[in-house]
């Protein structure tokens, strides 16, 4: 900004005052400002859109479901994690660039950014193992204290980037045994799933180094029935859906992860008709206890398909409350999804053409529709 | 997403095009300059402003929005900034090309600068193109194909913003 | 563009996707692996896989076309390749993602490999999404998200290709 | 492919024949190849997509107007200029690129494509100065026999780079004296677009420095009718076609370049009424003789609509031979056009809603249409 009124200033544009005293008088002259951000709102919602035609230029709206206007854009390169910080204040965004843009020697960097400014504050390089996966919330997360931030890496050997976001340096590197993913609970560890069902979760010491690691019994089976790798947080810990509709919830609030007996959303009539399906497969209110759930009719195969309905649960009871079909309110299938976490809280529901709906997430109603918000609407995340 | 023209020429405002020949827009842009800088800086009325943005019959949002007739991008307005405002994070251009635009709410020729917001990639909404008094690269402060973020710290495009610089005088 | 699923996933061949469950292809995979390293190479026979794919309902340029039943991208077909090669300029994934896929000319199912071609930037034409036997990250041999190019020289990526490894013992 | 058959073989990949016996024979493995271009065709088209929505992806498609597939790409960056060498063989593509994909340190760069591999196979560091402008054949042009590469700078100060494509070096930098753009003639005349309506010519000594420069008279009106900038190769020099349809057809063979009377490409009635408008504002068969321009109604700020007819000209008589309306073709309006220079011409026509088209250029008889080719394709090249 300052040197633009330094430019203005040489062509006296702020002088250029208006001159026709008829009335009414005319416009003022306007000066060329900056916006800033109003203060953060729990209906504020981050769409990660990947830009799937030129994936290099994937990029993170800000997205106020009140106004229904968008705030602002963080840029995140090629084949890109992200996470927010736990206090909502930073948003980490790690992908991989090029020196000639498409091409050229490759940096693989973590960039933090100010949500309060969209600004980026500061970046920590990583050495060229970042996995380039599909989106969630476990390619890049931050320790529940906010201390670390671990970086899943596949080469395709599997391990993990141990990082000090504060300091912004590389403290490690732990190998995870061909198990994937940073999924992260306590102070401080780590778990990943692995091809056999089961969890191995590594804890780590206060400098980031491993202290001790264990594997759990099988949850699922990846044959039968895998899960879903967008995990979704409880109050505890994560529950993580199967292909087939299983619910798996994951306590992993002590030292090793606890699992409830799953539970199906699927009533027996429904089993092999109906199953979830999207690239970001639930959304949790984690106060209120209720689950969504994108839903459709189709086999083995069809796990990415996006929901023609949403399912809504209640998480205490298994109870489903109620069905709401996307087709009569206009909108294509349900590929990402998220809820605010306040008392009257906004279900965001982005679709396979690039909408981005807004509903009033106790009663289905739409509130709003953006029919172009984004190209790739692949994840949702809120503070 | 593709650049579709039909989107972008297929404005209201078009019939406005042809309204003011070349030669007195620029003769206008040098009375203007001439003119205010005897003048004083008049205060900002913002809700002045606001108000004339709803009395036109399209909002800043909007293609068709008066300020937009030789604007060639996309409308920060859609970005997370307003139609002079550049959005959270990016940086105003400190160069700029201009146009000269009827507002049909007081009947009056406004001067008005294109700025760009830079340092973000395209913000991809609100793709919008007019061309009223647009001229080729040679004539550089009437030409939007160039990247006014050229002079910027980081060159980068995201969106465009209109500045009301002052009336045209006939 | 949009990312559409509907242009996706509306293909005939979904019907397809129940036909063998994933106990039975990993079984399946196991035996030709094991069998067919008991084998001579068979000779190449350019002209009966021209043949075959010219007697397929659909065209290698179509996302329905029975070796693509779990591949994720952009067809090389449509970017200067072929279903099995990579377009000029671009360089061949080393490592790859498996289907099995069912080949209704002969009644056969087959191993398949799917690899990426990297170097350029995505091909952005022919964008196709199936998913039969597809699974997540934590078994990456069948996993079509992850970037494949991913231990090339250069990372990028350009479109995806299917190479038939074998037939697919009962 | 090294590589690629190093870890089949490890894999036995190559050794995973078909078992089954019975007839028919079961389909043979594939090997996995890296494709090769045909040999160079006078129907080859290169496709300038600059991909607006996410311009640091733009990139060059290389069409075959024959057998109407794509053949490769060539990644184009940020805000490119390009063109391709006298002799065909070789497209030269400047942009910006950033450390960080869409932001962090700008490296501008002239990088060299083998048209016969469409392989990268050396660059040049530009300063920082390249003129960032729409699209056209004057921000980046050869010299006639290929030995110096002229790059249009602007920041906004107007001057151009002498560069040595064969030694990979920048020679030096000339100032415009307001002037801009690129347009190459002769051994080695550089001349330049003023505000003024002439044109400055600067003369290079063989080694690529200054030698003289003379300034024309005003050959059009910057105010009343000015040109376009996207002059079309003639057999003596350039053309250039005006706002308002006249035809300024400017001949470079000497050393000072020489004006014939312009021409109006609208007869009494159309005056006011039609006028050219695109991105690529004509196409001439320079030994048929034959001017193509996209033409429509609309009046002062159309000059970027798209053509709803294209006209055809004998460019010797000046006489209209055809009209050739596209909405009969389902074609939307046209926004850059090429035709090859053989005796058997092809048109291609680019759209605004991103179609190619191509066309017989001798009976206006469309030959193929390709519904997605681009998303902003802007420019179209033939060796």
């Amino acid at each position: 900004m300052r040197s633009t009124q330094l430019f203005c200033l040489a062509l006296s544009c702020t002088l250029l005052a208006a001159l026709a005293l008829a009335a009414p008088p005319p416009l003022p002259v306007e000066h060329l400002t900056v916006e800033r951000l109003p203060a953060r709102s729990p209906h504020w919602i981050y769409l990660y859109d990947e830009v799937f035609d030129n994936e290099i230029d994937a990029r993170v709206y800000l997205y106020d479901g009140d106004s229904n206007r968008r705030l602002g854009q963080i840029n995140a390169g090629f084949y890109t994690s992200l996470n927010l910080s736990p206090d909502g204040a930073t948003t980490a965004v790690a992908a991989t660039y090029f020196a000639r843009g498409t091409h050229g020697a490759r940096t693989d960097v973590v960039e933090f950014t100010d949500n309060s400014t969209l600004e980026v504050t500061h970046e920590i390089v990583l050495p060229s193992k970042r996995a380039e996966a599909g989106p969630g919330l476990f390619n890049l997360a931050y320790s529940t204290d906010g201390r670390f931030l671990y970086a899943a890496y596949l080469t395709p050997a599997a391990s993990f980037g141990v990082l000090d976001p504060g300091a912004g340096t590389v403290l490690g590197e732990i190998d995870t045994a061909g198990c994937v993913l940073v999924i992260p609970s306590g102070r401080y560890r780590v778990s990943s799933l692995c091809e056999s069902g089961r969890l191995l979760t590594v804890t780590l010491d206060p400098q980031g180094h491993e202290a001790s690691r264990a594997m759990s019994e099988p949850f699922f089976d990846a044959d039968s029935d895998p899960v879903f790798v967008q995990g979704v947080p409880t109050n505890s810990g994560y529950l993580f859906l199967s292909f087939l509709g299983q619910v798996h919830d994951i306590d992993f609030s002590a030292a090793e992860p606890h699992f409830a007996a799953p539970w199906s959303l699927l009533a027996a009539g429904e089993q092999g008709h109906w199953r979830p399906g999207a690239y970001q497969v639930a959304a949790l209110h984690k106060s209120l206890g209720r689950l969504y759930v994108p839903m459709h009719e189709g086999g083995e195969g069809t796990h990415k398909d996006g929901g023609t309905e949403i399912w809504v649960y209640d998480f205490a009871t298994h109870q489903r409350l109620a069905r709401w079909p996307m087709k009569p309110q206009g909108l294509s299938r349900v590929i990402a999804l998220q809820v605010s976490q306040d008392p009257a809280p906004i279900l965001f529901v982005a679709t396979e053409n690039g909408e981005l709906a807004v509903f009033d997430a106790l009663t289905g109603r739409v509130r709003h529709i953006e029919k172009h918000a984004a190209q790739s609407p692949w994840m949702l995340l809120n503070p | 997403m593709m650049r579709r023209f039909d989107r972008l020429f297929e404005h209201s405002t078009r019939s406005l095009a042809q309204r003011t020949s070349r030669r007195s827009l620029l003769a206008s842009l040098g009375q203007v300059l001439t003119g205010a800088a005897l003048l004083p800086l008049l205060p900002i009325d913002r809700a002045s402003r606001a108000h004339a943005a709803s009395d036109s019959p399209a909002s800043p949002e909007s293609c068709d929005y008066w300020k937009y007739c030789a604007i060639d991008g996309f409308l920060c307005s859609c970005c997370g900034g307003t139609s002079s405002s550049c959005p959270p994070g990016t940086a105003a251009s400190p160069i700029f090309w201009i146009g000269t635009c009827h507002n049909a709410a007081d009947g009056r020729d406004y001067i008005v600068s294109y700025n760009d917001c830079c340092g973000k990639s395209g913000c991809s909404a609100c793709d919008c193109n007019r061309n009223e008094g647009e001229k080729p690269i040679y004539r550089p402060s009437r030409n939007n194909d160039l990247n006014w973020c050229m002079a910027n710290a980081n060159v980068n495009y995201h969106c465009t913003v209109s500045v009301i610089l002052g009336v045209a005088e006939k």
